[in-house]
């Protein structure tokens, strides 16, 4: 698929993450943005609306986040790759709709910029606690796609992945940065036009009266129309068949519902990503993602240099899970240290995934300023101290202590 | 389903706009749903507009099952959702004609505020509320449409809330054409569709239709067919009135006719005119 | 242990039906009871059906999957549901509006014209009563004195005597 | 201290209204100090959901006096404010409006704009006083935040009153996330210097639009059934004596 | 404190589980509900609307379910027991109100009777798939109480407890019921009025000035007063110190700063001991465990009763309270036995929890169900059956093939026949 020149900004630039992403999103071919506005994910828009006119891209403030996803959702069946940006309590807002996204298997892209929470929290403080929502925020089964920059380039990098992934297995696609990564100005480097793969969207190309919205091809996923080329399909919410019309049977429930986890399920090599650091020889691994990683990677030099054979894994893809990598890892290691700005999300996925073979320590970061490596490298000698497996996650805390 | 004999089929006028295959349909007897698709179905006829690029948008409720019968690019979304729906369909295709077509608790109640932030941009679609007073899919809730002092199965002792004005809401919102009949208008009903349809901007129509099921029941008000009978008796043309007059009481009179024809600039044309400001510089 | 299924078309009274039963059996009986019906708008107009099960300690499972009784009260209702009857069950069946295939097993099929045996007694929204009456004389798994006073609490005040009329047709008329 | 805040006090002193009876909900942080200075319960909620919250808080103890203060116009909470002015539920909403005006293709004109600098929207905004009217308040105002005097003389008649009013004021700056404090003292001068007071005209002439002054004043003063009179006055017609009605003493834990 | 009499229609009676739970609503001392009308819960609303005008309460339907929400925490400062009523899709749409809920710490309860999903899936028949998303549907750290009834007595019974925990900790609790339970009539017996333990609000008595809305007690949970009654309130959902004031935006570089948000997960994970409730039976010399909650917990007894009958010794564990979820339990039973089996009414939730807390020393079998029915108890029966036997530790949740999948995808099953 052939970009618009004036889409792709090739060269090097120093962007901050939210202006990095609205160029990947450029990149991947995405021309609708419905959003409303919210700190700390205004400059997304900022730099969507700048740029609009000469990519010939479109924009609609909507009146609150309900409607900007419905909107995306619409948009994405007109043919245009769509995206909505927000944050914490705009996230909240779209679950419901994720859960449309997810039954109408429509290829969509939404960008959550973390802050801290819950509720209001603190607009402009780094947070990473919207983890587990992304992956269990709407009602019903489903399965999401989820992926955790940790810089500019990774901003611009994971949303043109995150398109990729949303028109190849037909699903909302949630690239869930953070306001540190957000906000962080740095070096980008965009590539030529084609010098990224873009995947295009799935069309049906048979005869008109023949075309199943819901027809699943080989890999579980259906093929797309546009709307306007006189198809005159129908899509509904409630449990269809193929035909998109409404069964209310368990029967169809099965039919409809156990593919849509298929789907993602089934491709989980394939979509998984993580970068491994020092793991070959590693005694205690780091698990890390997105605004923690270069606190992390400070952390394992810090150790390293103090003797401590400690190696990081850096999850780029958080949903679906890398279960069988950290099962591996723990058979190996004496422990995992999660830190994450939260009281606890994606610790208690690797003490999941451990089975009782290591320890995980849990560092609940932030609170002491996250480029701070001093309490993860405690947590580490404390990781190192243990010898018994214990039962259940071991929280390592600074002095600040407990509340 | 689709044992529909060939011969019935081959008469069925509407067979090109109505999705056969799903006949029949879950609206029960005496329900005023069915005479209004009908009813869309021949407006679509007559305004002779490209039916490749108009399509069908619903939220939930009975109504919200309209765009499952239509034979368009037909879109069944969440409740309240349908105009935010649309607005994302128009805005990123504005070739295409977008009509939602659903009911007065999904399009007035959870989707209120879609509703009037919608015809303030004056986004261009057809909204087609059908107005039962009641919520009927759930088993007759009180609506914000339901009369006052009306019974319902949340307002067990009367409706304590005055019910919206419909037409009196999208005209100070800003609609540009605003229209109200009820099922027993039929013909009018046919014709101010397709008069809307070619109209740029937002405009609604709110049709009246009746409820056999929960509202006449709960109400003591008889079946479909003397709830027609009551439209037949009470209703009064009055094209052009001041929208502000509008109010429907329990069994009072009804007011019907278009109401609002106007100009205003679409979202795509203000959209545009900005577009093509920001370029100069 | 019963497993009892109502079958038929909306406004039949089906699902009342099912609560009267299960009233009878667990508030005047002492018995347990359960009652599970059909929701959604196939419930309006369209087929329609209830299932109780009885048992004398605490029900379980909730749901019908061997039934002992079938009371169908529509050719659809029976269609469906006629499967799912024990072999060694009873079948009850409006005999004006059912048509039954040969019975299989040991089945024992009852039939009652109960619309029509309402709508002598003045309108034929009785005739689950009527039902319900031949239902307690047929299976006696529900005491009538049970049923009478589950119909009684069942209906408003001033259509009582007219309900307990049409139980007491129904129970009259299996001999 | 922010014009507004000084109307709001002013208006409160006049209304002659027992302090910790009035409870402000808002979707606009302010400062505590302000608050505490002004001696009544505050709430800052979720953007978008003063009027709801507010709703509880009238329902849950009729005794209270509820002001919400909803910023950024009414964008997402919209569907809150038709619904209360339906119920003429007993409120006064001060809506902060903070729309800009935009230069759109060599004119100027008002648009919905939150303040943000890098683009500028060039959507119409509500004519707020007309929406509100249309909807069923019995008391709707405009005044910009400049107009301190009217502004505490309206809010005084609207807390006199008993259902729902909206009083919107002109203001630019303050936004859902940036603090009321936070004014354009410049843009405040223009507003007030470009603005007519017209009491009592027709809402449907009261839009914002680039070719006319900005007409202020107070548009609607009607007599209305309260949401809470309703209710008891419906329930007790249909219950009589089993009915204990909302705000009576006997019934209220 | 006992329950007002006045609250409570004390009797015998045959009714349905969403009925009993706005029954058991009042008997709380419940005096709001706002509300939307959805399948399949809108009964409890319909019966809340017509007992509580004789109890002094009231009913609002509101214009949509983020109103509801929003009403009730307005309602409950103001100073009364409230609830809101919903399902699936209204339960996603009230999720950024939960956060604020956990942040303002406004103690409300929501019945959730869960349906079909994702999206508007099968409103009028069952699903248990919101369970996850009843511990992490909002964005932000919180923790909440959810409880998973299993009758319609148990509706009214646990929606009482409900409003207890809520008041007791002053944090949402969810009444995770299902569509099978909400829709299913049985007895119900609502005890007199004395009989009724109900939980005060837990107000605060010290002088006014002194009052600090979010100073804990020593259970981590701070007292409450009314507004309007001179207290000088400021509640924020931004992250606020005790006072209530928001704490300043700026990170201070290097120095230490607590977060008091940390006290609102703090407070449910170190009471939990006390607020978990399991019912078990079989577990002495039980090789296998079903682990099950709500509607999945009866269908599993019938499943039980068949691998007994072949005889296979299995456990039964019912989890009352889902979250917290019991940590502890699960990891002292996974070193006694040989597997876990988890039916749920989804494609996998709390088996996930289960699987965490067993540490790989029992394996986990999950009965799926996509909803729109109950399992199978064969299914069930089958799978205790395998995990019994299963030898080999296996590294991931066994997903037990049903018959409906085998059905559905290799049977021939034909749509729209």
């Amino acid at each position: 698929m052939k970009t618009n020149s004036k889409a792709v900004m090739t060269g090097t630039h120093i962007l901050i993450g939210n202006e990095a992403c609205i160029e990947g999103a450029f990149y991947a071919g995405c021309r609708f943005l419905a959003a409303y506005p919210i700190e700390p994910a205004i400059e997304t828009i900022e730099r969507y609306l700048k740029r609009s006119a000469d990519v010939g891209a479109t924009f609609i403030q909507m009146e609150d986040e309900i409607s900007a996803l419905a909107a995306v959702i619409g948009a994405s069946w007109t043919g245009k790759k769509s995206l909505t940006v927000t944050s914490g309590p705009g996230f909240s807002n779209m679950m419901e709709h994720l859960g449309l996204g997810v039954m109408l298997e429509t290829p969509c892209v939404i960008i959550d910029v973390q802050r801290a929470g819950p509720a209001l929290g603190i607009p402009n403080r780094v947070g990473q606690a919207d983890m587990m929502q992304a992956r269990w925020g709407s009602h019903g089964d489903y399965e999401v796609i989820t992926l955790a920059p940790s810089s500019p380039q990774e901003m611009f990098d994971f949303t043109i992945k995150a398109f990729n992934f949303s028109e190849k297995y037909r699903t909302p696609v949630i690239v869930i940065s953070d306001e540190y990564v957000a906000h962080k100005k740095e070096k980008v480097i965009i590539p030529l036009a084609d010098g990224i793969k873009i995947t295009p969207r799935r069309y049906f190309k048979g005869q008109k009266d023949k075309y199943l919205p819901f027809k699943r091809d080989k890999d579980f996923v259906p093929r797309m129309v546009d709307i306007g080329e006189g198809f005159k399909f129908h899509v509904t919410g409630l449990t269809h068949d193929d035909k998109g019309y409404p069964i209310m049977l368990e029967e169809c429930q099965e039919y409809n519902v156990h593919p849509i986890l298929w789907k993602i399920r089934n491709h989980v090599d394939e979509i998984i990503e993580f970068q491994e650091t020092g793991t070959e020889d590693a005694e205690i691994v780091i698990v890390y993602y997105g605004a923690t990683s270069e606190v992390a990677l400070k952390a394992i030099k810090q150790a390293r240099d103090l003797g401590i054979k400690v190696g990081g894994l850096k999850l780029d893809v958080v949903w679906p899970f890398p279960d069988k990598k950290i099962a591996e890892l723990a058979e190996k290691v004496k422990a995992f240290v999660v830190p994450e700005i939260n009281y606890g999300q994606i610790v208690s996925e690797v003490e999941r995934c451990s089975y009782g073979n290591a320890n995980v320590v849990f560092l609940s970061h932030g609170e002491k300023g996250i480029d701070n490596a001093d309490d993860l490298v405690s947590a580490i000698k404390l990781a190192l101290k243990e010898e018994k497996i214990k039962k259940g996650i071991i929280e390592y805390q600074n002095q600040a202590g407990r509340a | 389903m689709g044992t529909l004999k060939k011969a019935e089929k081959d008469i069925h006028p509407m067979d090109d706009l109505l999705r056969m295959d799903r006949i029949p349909h879950i609206w029960c007897p005496g329900c005023g749903i069915g005479t209004a698709v009908t009813a869309f179905a021949a407006g679509l006829a007559k305004a002779e507009i490209d039916l490749k690029k108009t399509c069908i948008v619903s939220g939930i409720g009975c109504t919200g099952r309209v765009a499952g019968y239509v034979k368009l690019d037909s879109f069944h979304t969440t409740h309240g959702r349908g105009i935010a729906f649309a607005t994302g369909i128009q805005v990123a295709n504005p070739d295409l004609k977008v009509i939602v077509f659903s009911g007065d608790g999904d399009l007035i109640s959870i989707g209120g505020n879609h509703f009037i932030h919608a015809a303030r941009r004056n986004v261009n679609m057809l909204v087609i509320c059908i107005n039962n007073f009641i919520y009927a899919m759930t088993g007759g809730q009180v609506a914000p449409t339901t009369p006052l002092a009306t019974y319902a199965t949340t307002s067990p002792f009367g409706c304590v809330e005055p019910p919206f004005n419909i037409p009196y809401l999208a005209d100070s919102s800003g609609a540009v054409y605003v229209a109200r009949w009820t099922a027993l208008h039929v013909r009018r009903l046919t014709n101010s569709i397709a008069e809307a349809l070619k109209k740029p901007g937002f405009s609604v129509i709110e049709v009246i239709s009746p409820c056999a099921m929960y509202y006449s029941r709960i109400n003591r008000l008889g079946d479909g067919l003397d709830m027609m009978k009551f439209y037949h008796d009470n209703t009064e043309i009055r094209h052009g009135e001041d929208t502000k007059n509008l109010d429907i009481g329990f069994q009072t009179k009804i007011t019907v006719g278009k109401f609002v024809d106007r100009e205003r600039p679409t979202y795509m044309d203000s959209y545009n005119k900005w577009l093509s400001g920001t370029k100069k510089d | 242990m019963a497993e009892i299924r109502f079958a038929g078309y909306g406004g039949q009274g089906i699902i009342r039906s099912g609560i009267i039963v299960g009233k009878g059996a667990s508030i005047y009986d002492n018995k347990f009871s359960t009652m599970n019906q059909a929701f959604g708008p196939e419930a309006r107009g369209g087929a329609c059906s209830s299932q109780v099960l009885l048992s004398d300690t605490k029900v379980l499972y909730p749901y019908v999957t061997v039934s002992d009784v079938l009371v169908a009260m529509s050719q659809e209702g029976y269609d469906m549901f006629e499967p799912e009857l024990n072999d060694k069950g009873i079948l009850l069946i409006d005999e004006d509006l059912v048509k039954t295939k040969p019975t299989r097993g040991k089945i024992r099929s009852f039939s009652i014209p109960s619309t029509r045996l309402a709508e002598e007694l003045g309108n034929r929204v009785f005739a689950n009563v009527v039902m319900l009456g031949f239902f307690t004389a047929v299976s006696k798994l529900v005491s009538k004195e049970g049923m009478e006073k589950a119909v009684a609490d069942s209906v408003p005040e001033r259509f009582i005597e007219h309900n307990l009329k049409a139980f007491q047709k129904g129970f009259d008329y299996y001999k | 201290m922010n014009p507004i805040i000084t109307a709001f006090t002013n208006g409160i002193k006049k209304s002659g209204l027992e302090l910790s009876k009035v409870v402000v909900v808002s979707d606009i942080p302010f400062e505590p100090e302000v608050i505490k200075e002004i001696g009544v319960d505050f709430f800052h909620v979720t953007r978008g959901r003063a009027i709801a919250f507010g709703t509880g808080l009238k329902l849950g103890n009729p005794d209270l006096k509820i002001v919400a203060f909803i910023g950024d116009l009414m964008t997402l909470g919209g569907n809150h404010l038709v619904h209360s002015g339906r119920r003429n539920m007993e409120m006064l909403v001060i809506c902060v409006n903070n729309f800009v005006y935009k230069e759109i293709a060599g004119t100027l004109a008002p648009s919905v704009s939150p303040g943000f600098s890098a683009f500028s929207t060039f959507e119409r905004p509500f004519n707020a006083p007309h929406l509100a009217n249309s909807c069923g308040a019995i008391y709707t105002a405009r005044w910009t935040a400049m107009h301190t005097n009217e502004l505490a003389n309206s809010i005084a008649n609207a807390l006199d009153k008993r259902g729902f009013s909206v009083i919107e004021v002109l203001a630019p700056g303050p936004n859902f996330y940036k603090d009321i404090n936070q004014v354009n003292y410049e843009l405040l001068d223009f507003y007030y210097k470009n603005s007519v007071t017209k009491n009592n005209v027709d809402t449907r002439n009261v839009e914002i639009t680039s070719e006319e002054k900005i007409v202020t004043g107070e548009f609607t003063d009607k007599e209305k059934s309260p949401f809470i009179d309703t209710y008891n006055a419906q329930l007790g017609k249909i219950l009589g004596d089993k009915f204990i009605p909302l705000g009576g003493q006997s019934g209220r834990d | 404190m006992k329950a007002n009499p006045r609250d409570v229609n004390s009797g015998t009676y045959y009714m349905d589980g969403d009925v009993a739970a706005g029954y058991g609503a009042l008997a709380a001392g419940c005096r709001f509900i706002g509300g939307y009308p959805i399948t399949p819960s809108t009964e409890a609303a319909e019966t809340f609307a017509r007992i509580a005008p004789k109890a002094g309460a009231v009913f609002i339907q509101m214009e949509d379910e983020l109103g509801s929400i929003a009403s009730i925490m307005g309602a409950s400062w103001s100073g009364v027991k409230t609830m809101t009523i919903t399902s699936g899709p209204g339960y996603s749409l009230m999720m950024e109100a939960i956060g604020l809920g956990a942040m303002i710490e406004a103690p409300f309860v929501i019945l959730n009777i869960q349906r079909g999903g994702p999206s508007t899936g099968v409103p009028t028949k069952t699903g248990q798939a919101d369970m996850m998303q009843a511990r992490w549907g909002s964005h932000g750290d919180y923790e909440v109480i959810a409880i998973a009834p299993d009758s319609p007595q148990e509706l009214f019974d646990y929606t009482i407890k409900a409003f207890n925990l809520a008041e007791k900790y002053r944090c949402p609790v969810m009444i995770m019921s299902d569509e099978c339970v909400g829709h299913m009539s049985e007895k119900v017996v609502i005890p007199p009025a004395e009989e009724i333990e109900i939980e005060p609000r837990r107000f605060y008595n010290g002088p006014k000035e002194k009052y600090l809305p979010f100073k804990p007690d020593k259970d981590l949970v701070p007292k409450m007063v009314k507004a309007g009654d001179g207290y000088n309130l400021y509640i924020t959902g931004l992250i606020h110190d005790e006072r209530g004031y928001p704490i300043k935006n700026q990170i201070e570089k290097g120095k230490s700063q607590k977060l008091p948000t940390r006290r609102l997960v703090d407070k449910i994970r170190l009471n939990a001991d006390k607020i978990i409730e399991l019912a078990e039976e079989g577990m002495d010399d039980a090789e296998v465990v079903v682990v099950s909650y709500g509607i999945s917990y009866r269908v599993a007894i019938r499943g039980i009763e068949i691998a007994r009958g072949k005889g296979i010794k299995v456990g039964h564990l019912r989890l009352i309270t889902v979250w917290p979820f019991p940590d502890k339990k699960i990891n002292e039973l996974a070193s006694k036995v040989k597997a876990f089996v988890v039916p749920e009414i989804n494609y996998g939730q709390v088996v996930f929890e289960v699987e965490r807390c067993s540490h790989g020393q029992a394996n986990v079998v999950l009965v799926p169900h996509g909803g729109a029915g109950v399992h199978d108890p064969d299914d069930i029966a089958e799978a205790i059956e395998y995990a019994a036997k299963e030898k080999k530790k296996i590294r991931k949740v066994i997903e037990w093939k049903t018959r409906l999948e085998k059905f559905v995808f290799e049977g021939g099953y034909k749509l729209n026949k």
